[in-house]
């Protein structure tokens, strides 16, 4: 949707529909024709457009966000900056952020989810830090339409194209499938980074006199109406002027852009920066001068610019990538325009600091455009929307499978090995760059990846877990549970949880289901969190996930990240379980509950049911003794999660290349997924560990079976359910990748 | 029967590859070089049909394969019989 | 950087694009060496023992892998190592710039899969008469990441000496190359990345037999590349 | 000056993109299809030439980067002044 500059005149006001179509509604408008005490230039309507879509201003989120706890000894820059930091030791801080590309990678996969990392990636070195890994979370609907195999091959394919390239290692990832993100996938990606506390540098203009210079690619009429005005239209809205013009990523710039950044900060050059992302330019002056309590002057003629004619507008929204400001002394302009193109790519200083709070345009000589910083960023409309529980949850709850007779395990099983959902997923992560910097102890394919922080003895473990089907049945229950398992996640591979960033996918906020779905999710994380002590340090809300009315699973995505001080022992793997090795469950005693489970799913295409809540008590004593049990040097821990206790079984044994034989009393035990439990291997002179760590921290444990043969068997007082683990390896190893060819 | 289809991405979409070209070249010398645009060239090779309906056919599978409509506009040339 | 006094002396090229630098050089001192990271603006060598270009993408890929990097000034003095019989290596974007500045023969298209493909993979050590191998035994088998889009080998010239070989091709390269070397065996390209091979830590330790040998090679007769 | 460059690469090299499409282009119901080869074009504009000095210059630009000599030829057309 171009504005035109032409259209309507200072005199004339602009016309209502006008503001309409950028997306604001007429509240909105009157807000800023108070704002200002007359009616906005285009320059200015444009830019609230787009810096008080949901996107920029999460207006209609904030309220609950607040709910968040985001404190602790070691957190350094908590949320609302580009990215949240926290204090890892020995001179080390870890920066890390997630965020969501949804809407891009629906219209087109490939450059969608290619330019969802490099916006990742900006947030992090914008920081200060240099990127060392990526990790994707992705959301499809089933790989028998030929739809979504296009977007999910079109996803991978993107993430890879532009992760590789740009030399960042995609270090893990999740994804799942189910019809409701069919027209409305999810793809979210999460970044960690390192730096020194003298390398943090924030997103602040800086003192009056300060010059801003832009830095990277050329701007052109990339994503006009595109994410941040996008983002708040449904898909179904195929109006040509909607159309955005696809943003396409060049990892080569960003490359490039990422080196000369990490000099600019290495040798002190800057003051402040900001990641030129949704908004553009809008946002790159506003923010920055809001932060600082300034104002800034903005020449859009000294803008680099890839195709002639932009209007005044266009230049304010263009969302085109690889771009970043940064604020600079007078004093050091000259080194900083060096280093660009030293380093080779283009910089032009286009604005200036200045007091009073003012953002003043000037495009083709003219002021274009003169509001108050802090109109467009802190004084956002912020909207308590009305919530309500839907009237269907007590028939979800009540809407039970009710078992007739106990199911054939092996056959069940099998078939759970055949879904996309739990299959392997090598097929992406082997398109993935995962080993660059060589930091990769534990790469993909385990409960989370552990990196090595070179220099040091350290190590950060990373992981992200999202389960869209049990956040739909009890978003509370759902959201705290995805806490607690991302925490599991990372205390098997021996570190302790130290920050939260959470990336909260969600339908149409207008819907009082939706915002209660929103507000109970916030609630469970938040509950989960402090009952850790762990702070949310970032996180990314994604609203309008809905097509043609309908909306997707609440969908919440948990980023953990957990520190090792020690990386001593190998960490353990899932490929470490021998034959003659014990197998332990360790956790709160059985449960039956299947609701929201895999197994109700894929056997018996059911979804309903209320899941079991969370158990605090219990999941503090099963992280530590995981945690406690990985610096042990027990050699394989996997926490029981989707598809529960069976398919972990299974998942070691396929790991390791041995059988299993796992006792049972009752099935429903083999494929419930209640949190807090997890697997070890053991050799036979570790059970004493095994048994005291488990002891001291008040969980049982359970020797409830032993590694070796070449099946995968489940007995029951004598009676064996037995699955051939060749076959087994197979099913799975082609669930996904046979069903793309 | 021979058809040449041509995909191209759309003038206002950005093309990073021609980017660096350009400046690659002028600094081989080839200071004249303005702007350089990549585009694919698919040469395809259809077993007996006629150039009606080659056409038609190739046209479909541009729509349903080759190019992506989101960024690429296509053009079909029948070659020879 | 530490090492011993005699450490050979090795130069890391940087091409805007690449990546693997500091990598190489992080394994390359493991082996015993002292790398320096070179900017590929530079137009001697003069202090160097010898030298490698590490993977990346060096200017993105564009146009073809290595195709705008063989112009880099550095090339000249890193043309003049090889001729000189100098060690000379490049891994996986590094050999492609090799085959594009004609230091070795044959060129580069997508994996037969038309998948990038990061993973261990397993090869054979087929010949050790090259700069990388000489330490190696002939039919030692080596497991070492491979990490590219473009690792299908083609030689129309069939001139390269194939010295390392997949035993499973997974990208369709010609005769199932992994690396080569020039006809005096000091220039040589490997696809598979040896410097993420060497630390238990990271999943083998055999990239360290391959790097030893690169910087204990001793110096060859001149080459007569083409 | 407008030219356009064609880089077709060498008939005896394997080209895996047009193997795997010819594949997909099957599975789709285009039987009919033999063989495909993908191409690059590049479209160059020149500042203030020539049609005959456009053509060398584009050659020469060809010999030198845009096309490898090893696996590839080139074509070079020159579409409007
Ligand atoms: N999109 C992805 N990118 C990279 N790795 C992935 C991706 N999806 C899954 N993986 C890897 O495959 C493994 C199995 O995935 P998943 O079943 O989701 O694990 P979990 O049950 O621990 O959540 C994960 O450990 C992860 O590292
Ligand atoms: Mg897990």
């Amino acid at each position: 949707m171009n504005v035109d500059d032409d259209a309507p005149t200072d005199e004339e006001g602009s016309e209502p529909s006008v503001h309409r179509l950028l997306g604001l509604t007429d509240e909105e408008y009157a807000r800023i024709l108070s704002t200002l005490g007359r009616d906005p230039r285009p320059a200015e309507l444009a830019m609230y457009s787009v810096m008080w879509s949901e996107h920029c201003s999460y207006k209609s989120s904030r309220v609950h966000l607040r709910r968040f706890p985001t404190t602790a000894p070691w957190v350094v820059v908590g949320p609302g900056e580009n990215a949240g930091v926290v204090d890892i030791g020995d001179g080390w801080l870890a920066a890390l952020r997630i965020e969501s590309h949804n809407h891009p990678s629906f219209v087109e996969p490939y450059q969608g989810a290619a330019t969802g990392v490099g916006g990742i990636l900006r947030d992090i070195f914008t920081m200060g830090a240099r990127p060392i890994a990526l990790w994707d979370s992705l959301r499809f609907g089933p790989l028998d339409q030929a739809r979504n195999r296009y977007l999910f091959k079109g996803v991978v394919a993107g993430i890879a194209g532009y992760g590789n390239a740009v030399g960042v290692p995609t270090v893990g990832g999740e994804v799942g499938f189910a019809e409701h993100y069919s027209a409305n996938p999810l793809v979210n990606v999460m970044c960690l980074g390192l730096l020194r506390p003298e390398q943090l540098v924030l997103a602040t203009a800086g003192p009056e006199g300060t010059v801003a210079v832009l830095l990277g690619a050329a701007t052109g009429r990339d994503g006009i109406g595109g994410a941040s005005v996008l983002a708040s239209a449904s898909f179904e809205d195929e109006s040509p002027s909607k159309r955005p013009s696809v943003q396409v990523g060049d990892p080569f710039e960003e490359k490039k852009l990422i080196e000369a950044c990490l000099e600019l900060y290495e040798r002190n050059l800057v003051v402040g920066v900001q990641d030129l992302g949704a908004a553009g330019l809008s946002c790159a002056v506003s923010e920055p001068a809001a932060r600082a309590g300034m104002g800034m002057e903005l020449d859009l003629d000294r803008v680099h610019v890839r195709e002639p004619g932009m209007t005044a507008a266009e230049l304010l929204m263009s969302e085109s990538q690889e771009r970043m400001m940064a604020f600079v002394h007078p004093d050091h302009l000259d080194e900083v325009l060096e280093v660009a193109e030293r380093r080779e790519i283009l910089a032009s200083v286009v604005g200036k600091v200045i007091s009073g709070g003012q953002v003043l345009v000037s495009h083709a000589g003219e002021l274009v455009a003169e509001v108050p910083a802090v109109s467009l960023t802190d004084e956002a409309p912020l909207y308590e929307r009305p919530l309500g529980e839907p009237g269907w949850m007590e028939d979800l709850w009540a809407n039970t499978v009710k078992f007739m007779a106990q199911p054939a395990i092996a056959t069940s099983l099998l078939q759970m090995l055949n879904e996309p959902e739990l299959g392997s997923k090598s097929w992406v992560y082997e398109q993935y760059d995962h080993m660059l910097f060589l930091n990769t102890v534990v790469g993909p394919g385990h409960d989370a990846a552990l990196l090595r922080v070179k220099g040091t003895s350290r190590g950060l473990a990373l992981t992200t877990d999202g389960n869209g089907r049990l956040c739909y049945l009890d978003p509370r229950r759902g959201a705290a549970r995805l806490v607690f398992e991302a925490a599991l996640n990372v205390a098997v591979v021996g570190a302790e949880p130290l920050a939260v960033v959470d990336n909260l996918n969600f339908g149409n906020p207008e819907k009082p289901e939706v915002m209660w779905q929103f507000r109970e999710t916030v609630e469970g994380l938040a509950e989960a969190c402090e009952s850790l002590g762990i702070p949310v340090i970032g996180g990314n809300v994604s609203f309008y996930n809905e097509t043609d009315g309908l909306d997707i699973y609440p969908t919440p995505v948990v980023g953990m990240l957990g520190l090792v001080e020690n990386l001593g022992s190998p960490a353990p793997r899932l490929d470490r379980a021998e034959e003659g090795m014990d197998l332990w469950l360790i956790g709160p005693e059985w449960s039956i509950n299947l609701a929201g489970s895999a197994f109700e799913k894929i056997t018996f295409a059911h979804v309903g049911g209320r899941p079991s809540p969370a158990d605090p008590t219990m999941a503090r004593a099963a992280i530590a003794s995981a945690r406690l049990l990985a610096s042990a040097g027990l050699p394989a821990i996997h926490d029981v999660s989707t598809g529960g206790t069976a398919l972990a079984v299974a998942e070691m044994c396929m790991a390791s290349g041995v059988g299993a034989t796992v006792a049972y009393s009752d099935w429903r035990h083999l494929f419930c997924e209640d949190p807090h439990r997890f697997l070890v291997a053991a050799t036979p002179e570790q059970a004493r560990t095994v048994e005291s760590i488990a002891d001291d921290l008040g969980i049982p444990a359970a020797r409830i079976g032993s590694f070796g043969g070449t099946e995968i068997a489940f007995d029951r007082r004598g009676v064996k359910a037995a699955l051939d683990l060749e076959m087994a390896t197979t099913t799975w190893q082609n669930a996904v990748e046979a069903r793309l060819v | 029967m021979r058809v040449k289809v041509e995909i191209v991405r759309r003038p206002e979409i950005a093309d990073p590859q021609g980017v660096t070209v350009v400046r690659a070249l002028r600094e081989l010398g080839f200071g004249e070089v303005a702007e350089a645009r990549f585009n694919r060239t698919i040469v395809l090779d259809l077993h007996g049909t006629d150039p009606v309906s080659a056409q038609a056919r190739v046209e479909e599978m541009c729509r349903r394969l080759l190019a992506n409509p989101v960024i690429e506009d296509f053009e079909v040339q029948v070659l020879e019989p | 950087m530490t090492g011993p006094l005699t450490a050979p002396r090795v130069a890391v090229v940087v091409f805007p694009g690449t990546n693997c630098e500091l990598d190489a050089a992080h394994a390359l001192e493991l082996a015993g060496a002292k790398p320096d990271i070179v900017w590929h603006r530079r137009a001697e060598l003069d202090d160097f023992d010898s030298v490698v270009l590490p993977g990346g993408f060096a200017h993105g890929d564009y146009l073809r892998t290595g195709a705008i990097a063989r112009f880099s000034p550095v090339m000249g003095p890193v043309g003049e190592m090889a001729a000189a019989g100098k060690p000379v290596l490049g891994i996986c974007n590094g050999f492609q710039i090799l085959c594009e500045a004609g230091l070795l023969p044959g060129a580069f298209i997508a994996n037969s899969g038309l998948s990038f493909i990061c993973r261990f993979v397993e090869v054979e050590v087929s010949s050790t008469a090259s700069m990388l191998t000489h330490a190696a035994a002939a039919g030692q088998v080596l497991r070492l990441p491979l990490n590219s889009y473009e690792g299908n080998y083609v030689d129309p010239s069939l001139t390269g000496r194939v010295v390392l070989r997949y035993r499973d091709n997974p990208n369709g390269a010609q005769g199932g190359a992994a690396a080569i070397a020039n006809e005096a065996g000091n220039v040589v390209g490997v696809m598979p990345h040896p410097e993420r091979a060497c630390e238990a830590t990271l999943g083998s330790e055999d990239g360290m037999i391959l790097l030893r040998s690169f910087l204990g090679a001793p110096r060859l007769e001149p080459t007569r590349s083409r």
